[in-house]
Order: C-alpha cells, then sequence, then structure tokens
C-alpha cells in the first residue's frame, strides 16, 4: 500500500539545490569538483605518458596546451582543485569540532578564497601566455 | 465566541493528493487565512469545509509531538509552527506535499514507523525523565542530552537530506544524532552508527540542521559522532582500553 | 476459540486505552479513526498529567481519580512522562483565601502536598513572580500526547487490535432498528465505502460521541463540547508545571515541554467541532495571565497557538454542574438501542480507568469472563507502533 | 512489532565492505596531506617557470634533484588513494548490492595499483632520460 520513495535514480537529488541552503550548495560543489577531479586525474597520468616518449611528443603537446582554450580548461582544474581542498579543509575542521556551529561562514569564507586564488591564477597564466 | 475576522489574507494551496491505486496530481483550493496563523490551520480548514478526503498527519499542534511535517514550497516545514506570513504573502500560492524519504500513506501523510524503528535501535529516549535542567538554564553538562531529547522525530531532516534520497539504508541525521543520546556507545549501537549506513554516509550538506525546528543541530551531532567513533575504532586498534 | 469482535470509534486516548485493555482480555478488537491517531482533542491536550489538585475543592471525584491514575500511568508508561512535579502559586490575597481550603481538600483526596515559602519557591523556579505569596507542590506531570496514545496502539497491537485509521464512519446499521451490529465507514486512504460487523459497537469518539449516537436513531447525549485555547512560547522558563492557586480559571496552568512553555486554558462553548478557530483575543488573555505568573514570558516568542474541545457532561448525566468526570452509556438500557455502548467525558489522564471501566460493561454485556490487567503492566514503546489502514 | 536484532543483523552484516571509521579516517587524512603536496607540487611545476608548464628539458632537469622524484611519487600515491575513495563514497551512496560493491573494491584496489605502478615507471623513465 505505501510506497518506498528513495530510488536509485535519485542521485540528480543530488545536485539540486532548489529551496536548499548553503551546505546544500557546498556539498554539491564539492561533490562535482570532486568527480571532475577524478577525471583530470585520469587524462593528466595518460598525457604525462608523453613525457616517457621523449622531448618532442612533450613539447609539442605541451606548446597545445598553451592556447587561450586549454589554458581556461587548465584554470577550470584549478579552480575545482582550490574549491575541493578549501571545502576538504572546512570538512577536516568541522569533523573534529572546530566551527561545527558555524560552517556556513566557514564555507563563504572558503569561496572567497578559492575566488580569489582562481584570480590570481588566471591573471599568470594568461598574463604568461599573452606574454610567451 | 465572535468569529475571527482576522482573516485577510487569500492563499492558494496547491496539495499533493495520491489515493492508493490512483495516479497523484495536485489539488487547488482557495482559503482565507489570518496572516499569524500556522499552515496547520489552512489545512484543517480545507479539510473541515472544502475536501473530507484530505489526508494529513498531525496531532499536538505545537510542536511536541512532530507528526505534521511537510513540504510547503519544497522546503520541509513543521505546519503546526510555520505562519503563513513567514511563507508567503497575501495571494500568493503555497504547494504542499508530503515530506521526501519516506514511504507516502496517501496525500500529505507519511509512514515514520522505520524512524521510529531505528531511533529504538539506538536507545534513544524521547523524553528525559528527570530535572536535568534548572529554571536558570541547562546545566552544561547535561546540555548534549537534553538537546538530543527535544527531538521530536518529526522527520524532517532525513526528508531534508541528500544521502536518504539515494539510500534508503542511511539511517539518517535525526537517528544518527539521536544514538549519542546515552553519552556512552553500547556494542550494538556502535555497530548501527559506525557502519555503511551510519555516521560516514553524511557528507556535510547540512540540510539536516537548517532544517530542524528542534533545535537539536543533527548535523554538528554527525560531526562530533564522528571524532567519537574514529576515537574509539583508534583506540581499539592499538589495544588502549576505554573507560568505562 | 471464538472470540466477539469489538469494534470502536475513534483512536482518541479513550479509544486507543480502551482497545488495549480490551485485547488483553482476549477479545477481537478493530478501532475506526477518521483521521491519524489523536487528532481531536487528545492530541491537542496541554500535556498536563494532573495531580488532581486542579479539582480537589470543586470536583473531588475526579481529584481522586486523577491522583491514582497519574500514580498508574506514571508506572506503565514512564516513557513518555516527565515527572518533573508542580507547583500551585498563590499571588494576592485573593489567591491566598484559597489555601485552606486548597489544602484540605487535596489531603481528603490524597493528594501529597508541600507547602514553600516565597524564597524557596523562588529558587526552585527563579522566572515565576516574584510577588508570589505562597507554593505548594503537587504531583503534577507532563506527558507528549502522540507518544502515549501510540504507547497504548503499539500495546493493543501486540495483543492483536487492529487500528484502521484515516476510516471514517459514516452509518451504524443492524438486522433491526434496536440493534446495531455493523459499522460503515469511509477508507480515506482508498476513497472505498466499506461494512464491518461485529459483536458490540463502542462509540469512544469524544465530542463528536453525540453525531456517531445519532447515527443509531434518536438518541441525545448530554455531552458540553467546551473547546479551550492553548499557547506555547518558544522558552522553557519552568521545569515544573506552574498552577495559579484558585479555583480553575483562565490561563491559569503552564506546562513545561521539552524546550518550550504551553500556557492554558480558556472555556466557551461552539457548535462546529471539526474546525474550531484560534482566536486573537484569547491569545492576548493567555499571555496576559502567563505573564502574570512567569513574567519572562514577555521575553519570549511565540510558537503555536492552538484549540482544543473538552468533552464536558453537563447536570443530566451526574447531577450537579459541570464535570471533569466520565460516563459510560449502555444505549440498551438507555434508548433501547442494543449493541451499542458509548463513552465520553473524562480526561487524558484518567484515560486507563476510563477504558477499564468501559471494557467490564462490554464484557458483561458480551458474557466475557476476563478481569482487567492494564493496571499492573507496563506498556510496549511507543516506537512498536504499525501503521494500519486494512 | 520490533524484532529484536533485526536491525542489528542488518547493519552487522559481514558480506559486505562498505565504509568505517577507519576507511573514513583514510580519506580525511589523505585530504589532508593531499593539500600539502599539492601546494609543492603546484610551485615547482607550473609557478616558478614562465609559461605556467615545464617543457621536457627543465622536467627532466628537475627530476636530478632527489626529493622531486620522491616527493612526486607520494603525491601519486595519496591523489589516487583519496580520489578512489572518494570515488567510492559517491558510488556506495547509491547503496550497490553486495556483489556490485565486491567488484567496485577488487576494481578500485588493482586500478589504484595499476596507477601507482605507472606513475613510478614514468618517474623512472624521466629519470633514466637525464
Amino acid at each position: 500500500m505505501s510506497e518506498q520513495t528513495p530510488k536509485a535514480v535519485n542521485w540528480m537529488k543530488w545536485f539540486d539545490p532548489r529551496s536548499r541552503g548553503v551546505g546544500m550548495w557546498a556539498f554539491i560543489i564539492n561533490r562535482l569538483s570532486g568527480l571532475g577531479l577524478v577525471l583530470y586525474l585520469v587524462l593528466h597520468l595518460i598525457m604525462l605518458g608523453k613525457l616517457a616518449k621523449g622531448p618532442q611528443a612533450y613539447d609539442q603537446f605541451i606548446a597545445m596546451m598553451k592556447t587561450p582554450f586549454w589554458i581556461a580548461g587548465e584554470l577550470l582544474v584549478v579552480a575545482a582543485v582550490f574549491i575541493h581542498g578549501l571545502n576538504g579543509v572546512r570538512i577536516i575542521l568541522t569533523s573534529f569540532g572546530i566551527g561545527g556551529d558555524r560552517q556556513k561562514q566557514l564555507f563563504l569564507i572558503i569561496m572567497l578564497v578559492a575566488g580569489a586564488a582562481v584570480i590570481f591564477f588566471a591573471w599568470k597564466m594568461f598574463a604568461h601566455a599573452g606574454g610567451g | 465566541m465572535t468569529e475571527n475576522k482576522k482573516y485577510t489574507w487569500n492563499i492558494i494551496f496547491k496539495i499533493f493528493r495520491k489515493k492508493a491505486g490512483q495516479p497523484a496530481h495536485y489539488d487547488q483550493f482557495d482559503v482565507a487565512v489570518n496572516p499569524d496563523e500556522y499552515i496547520l490551520d489552512g489545512i484543517e480548514r480545507i479539510w473541515a469545509y472544502q475536501d473530507r478526503s484530505l489526508v494529513f498527519s498531525h496531532a499536538c499542534h505545537h510542536s511536541t509531538c512532530g507528526a505534521c511535517g511537510m513540504l510547503v514550497n519544497g522546503e520541509e516545514k513543521l505546519t503546526c509552527i510555520t505562519t503563513f506570513r513567514s511563507v508567503t504573502r497575501n495571494g500568493g500560492t503555497l504547494r504542499i506535499e508530503p515530506l521526501r524519504n519516506f514511504p507516502v500513506i496517501s496525500d500529505l501523510a507519511v509512514d515514520m514507523t522505520g524512524m521510529f524503528e531505528r531511533m529504538h535501535a539506538v536507545s534513544h529516549r524521547p523524553v528525559i525523565a528527570d530535572t536535568f535542567e534548572t529554571s536558570r538554564g541547562r546545566k552544561k553538562e547535561r546540555e548534549d542530552l537534553l538537546r538530543l531529547a527535544d527531538c521530536i522525530e518529526c522527520g524532517l531532516c532525513i526528508s531534508a537530506c541528500p544521502i536518504s534520497a539515494t539510500s534508503a539504508d542511511y539511517i539518517g541525521p535525526a537517528v544518527l544524532a539521536g544514538a549519542q543520546q546515552p553519552g556512552t556507545f553500547g556494542e550494538n549501537v556502535l555497530n548501527i552508527v559506525d557502519s555503511e549506513d551510519g555516521a560516514w554516509r553524511c557528507h556535510s550538506a547540512y540540510e539536516c540542521t537548517r532544517v530542524c525546528p528542534s533545535n537539536v543541530d543533527p548535523a554538528w551531532r554527525i560531526m562530533d559522532l564522528r571524532k567519537k567513533l574514529v576515537l574509539t575504532r583508534v583506540k581499539r586498534m592499538m589495544g588502549i582500553k576505554e573507560k568505562t | 476459540m471464538y472470540k466477539p469482535r469489538v469494534i470502536v470509534i475513534g483512536a482518541g486516548f479513550t479509544g486507543v486505552a480502551l482497545a488495549y485493555d480490551l485485547a488483553r482480555r482476549g477479545l477481537d478488537v478493530v478501532v475506526l479513526e477518521r483521521g491519524p491517531l489523536v487528532n481531536g482533542t487528545s492530541g491537542r491536550t496541554h500535556g498536563l498529567l494532573h495531580s488532581g489538585a486542579r479539582y480537589a475543592v470543586d470536583d473531588p471525584e475526579s481529584a481522586v481519580e486523577c491522583i491514582q491514575e497519574n500514580i498508574i500511568l506514571s508506572r506503565i508508561v514512564p516513557e513518555v512522562i516527565e515527572p518533573n512535579g508542580g507547583l500551585f502559586i498563590a499571588l494576592n490575597e485573593q489567591d491566598m483565601n484559597y489555601r485552606e481550603e486548597f489544602l484540605a481538600g487535596c489531603a481528603r483526596c490524597g493528594i501529597p502536598t508541600r507547602e514553600l515559602t516565597p524564597r524557596q519557591a523562588l529558587e526552585l523556579e527563579p522566572h515565576l513572580n516574584p510577588q508570589l505569596k505562597t507554593a505548594v507542590t503537587v504531583p503534577d506531570a507532563a506527558f507528549d500526547p502522540l507518544r502515549l496514545a501510540m504507547a497504548f496502539t503499539a500495546s493493543a497491537q501486540f495483543y492483536g487490535a487492529q487500528f484502521r485509521l484515516f476510516c471514517e464512519v459514516i452509518g451504524l446499521t443492524g438486522n433491526h432498528s434496536s440493534q446495531i451490529s455493523a459499522v460503515q465507514f469511509n477508507n480515506r486512504i482508498t476513497g472505498r465505502e466499506e461494512v464491518i460487523e461485529g459483536d458490540i459497537v463502542v462509540n469512544a469518539a469524544g465530542v463528536w460521541a453525540g453525531k456517531i449516537a445519532g447515527m443509531a436513531g434518536n438518541i441525545h447525549l448530554p455531552i458540553r463540547p467546551t473547546p479551550g485555547i492553548m499557547v506555547t512560547y518558544d522558552k522553557r522558563l519552568c521545569q515544573l508545571v506552574i498552577n495559579r492557586f484558585n479555583k480553575p480559571g483562565d490561563g491559569d496552568i503552564i506546562v513545561p515541554q521539552r524546550h518550550f512553555i504551553t500556557v492554558g486554558t480558556t472555556s466557551f462553548e461552539a457548535d462546529d467541532l471539526d474546525y474550531i478557530p484560534v482566536v486573537q483575543e484569547q491569545i492576548d488573555l493567555m499571555y496576559e495571565r502567563g505573564c502574570e505568573l512567569i513574567p519572562d514570558i514577555k521575553h519570549t516568542n511565540q510558537r503555536a497557538a492552538f484549540m482544543a474541545s473538552r468533552p464536558l457532561l453537563d447536570s443530566e448525566a451526574v447531577g450537579g454542574s459541570l464535570t471533569r468526570t466520565f460516563k459510560c452509556f449502555d444505549h440498551k438500557i438507555r434508548d433501547g438501542i442494543d449493541g451499542l455502548v458509548t463513552i465520553t467525558g473524562g480526561k487524558a489522564t484518567t484515560m486507563r480507568l476510563m477504558a477499564e471501566k468501559t471494557a467490564d460493561i462490554v464484557c458483561k454485556k458480551l458474557g466475557w469472563q476476563a478481569e482487567c490487567t492494564t493496571k499492573e503492566n507496563i506498556l510496549h514503546s511507543y516506537r512498536e507502533f504499525i501503521f494500519q489502514n486494512d | 512489532m520490533l524484532e529484536e536484532g533485526s536491525l542489528k543483523d542488518h547493519f552487522q552484516s559481514s558480506d559486505r565492505f562498505g565504509e568505517g571509521a577507519i576507511l573514513w579516517f583514510s580519506k580525511i587524512l589523505s585530504g589532508f596531506l593531499l593539500i600539502a603536496v599539492l601546494v609543492i607540487h603546484l610551485v615547482v611545476n607550473h609557478l616558478v617557470v614562465s609559461g605556467g608548464l615545464l617543457s621536457h628539458q627543465q622536467i627532466v632537469s628537475y627530476y636530478q634533484m632527489a626529493f622531486i622524484p620522491a616527493m612526486e611519487i607520494i603525491f601519486l600515491i595519496v591523489v589516487v588513494t583519496h580520489a578512489l575513495l572518494g570515488l567510492r563514497s559517491v558510488l556506495l551512496d547509491l547503496k550497490p548490492s553486495n556483489k556490485l560493491l565486491r567488484v567496485v573494491n577488487i576494481s578500485f584496489v588493482l586500478i589504484g595499483l595499476a596507477a601507482i605502478t605507472y606513475g613510478i615507471w614514468l618517474v623512472v623513465a624521466i629519470l633514466n632520460q637525464g
């Protein structure tokens, strides 16, 4: 008579921020950035395989990486690293009894730091690309 | 008694309907309300004057029983203490749905017996039969225990949790919080909370704490629980006897 | 072995306690309830497990029932009761005039009291009005309404009772007009009409008992539905139940529950019982009266306001003014209609006793030999409650 | 009625290796180490040179310093551990069946070992080019 509601397809609910709060956003971007970084890690390891093939193969690849499109992609990785890493710091802190009742503020501070870091990297990376 | 003349707002209720063997749909009701009365009053009036087949749960009407949790415009609310003013305005629409992550009995009523069973399994006590607090305030060393006795088992935290949405076996924020009430873990309780479906399933979305109507702060309790569990397990691995 | 079937109408406190009592006596019990458990008067109680002191002067019969049942319930269902005790406080000379009478009444009814000096009282409850003249402790307690009903329900279910929630009774029928043997009801979950047969029907519908009895024939019950308001504030400013030292009046009781307090109540009359509007004037009155007892209510926020309609019995039934006691009617004796018994009146504190008396009558009518055993046995946990509709 | 032990059995079923205190703590610890090593990795590989990326020649000469390959190998182990534990947590939220969970557990261990072996081979290959 009664219907069990949780179903496997509900995984989309992980990424549904409607009517949810700050903590949910933290959860969403942590999960998305985490999954994104796993994907990046796989690609990164494969690409680095070119190092073993000698200077020419690798440097050719690096040259391609210096186009604005790939720099933007790399910037995305940098952003994910900062968001996921700093959010990880938040989870470590709250899990060990620090700032558990201030998690919202903690999250916002962390996002500000991450934002600043991404801007710094963007400036650095695009400046180099332009100058190079 | 004089009629209540303060029904100054008109609200459109869009209510989730589900009868056994029939497809779910939404029904619309126009209700005149007092902005300072509670959403449950509006729903009860719909039942009394507009549609006697409407099924919803309620009992105490003052937030001690935890029966009347519902989704109000997608957000978990204990409807007996949520005023119209706090969620809408004159002429506004309220979408009312049953809590998520529980089996729906019919319309707005859900079956919470599964949660009760889990609360029972972790030895949570619903009413603290003692004067652990003085009227000057709570004795500090009993704060934890008392705050957990404030849990009214309304299920809002379980409805709001993104993990409960995908894993019905996740024992849920209320239960993880409640497990800490006795102060020490029995072996059974330890095995329940330190399990795949226990404290480790939480991914810190803090939605439970955000929707808790009763000051329990389940998210903080889960964080605290993990610390305790890691310490307990590490100590055991190193062969250190626990103080009993 | 053949078990007679008893159909109980209403899963308020009386209905669930009766189902438990009858099921323990080995009868086949089916409870029909139009909504969820205790959705009417019972759920919306103040949550006060009376010591009886409130009635000791004017209604000693109720007072004696209260103190006895208070002790029994505290023993059989401790899980949902907060036995913090209660305090009667006098704020002026008029209250003080009531003192002698009150203490004598309590002593007569067997309610233990202890008088405190104002200083002792303020030490115990620092938020009380510092103007208080005297204070007397009584064994009041607070309980959780839904969980109390669920404990009785779970225990009844353990002994085989069946609870059909969200099933609204629409008719009482029988082979002939003077015999009730079946109940028609509308299942709100499936939307279908159903009929259930039984050997006896017990009408435990509280303030709605008149409506149910009316389905059996031209029966008039002496019930006076008397609603009252309760207002909850969001800080726990007292640990004991605080009562005004006077004859029962408006807003003279404050019950602490969890992290809040509830002030009640009033008395007026209502016709439409399915929805009783919460009136602002009464909310204001509770605030005013509450502040007289505990001035710090000024520094709290209102958390909830709700109405509950007590099923008071009027003079025809008991030969006096309105009373908080209860009454069981066998409609064969009273109205010539067999197979129907009505239990009404009473209050949460006396729910078990009401069930015992009614079950005695039911068993006698059925010729069923079984004694009441609800006094001695601890109830099952409310968490063993199972939702049932069919 | 509540059956004593039914829930207990559910939570103690031994044919399932899900999440636990030690695994969770490993995820947290690896995450923490990751932050420390990542900072060094980022500085060394992306910030110190113009253009943000090292040429093949630069990498080979860097790797002649003993602490660089050591650091990179530690970094690799930590990052693979954290990534797989994290990914596994996400999968666990979908409540895989016992059988599927066993497949996930075994394959993740194998993938982790393979990734680390591959990384070490890569480091050795770079060193040999120097």
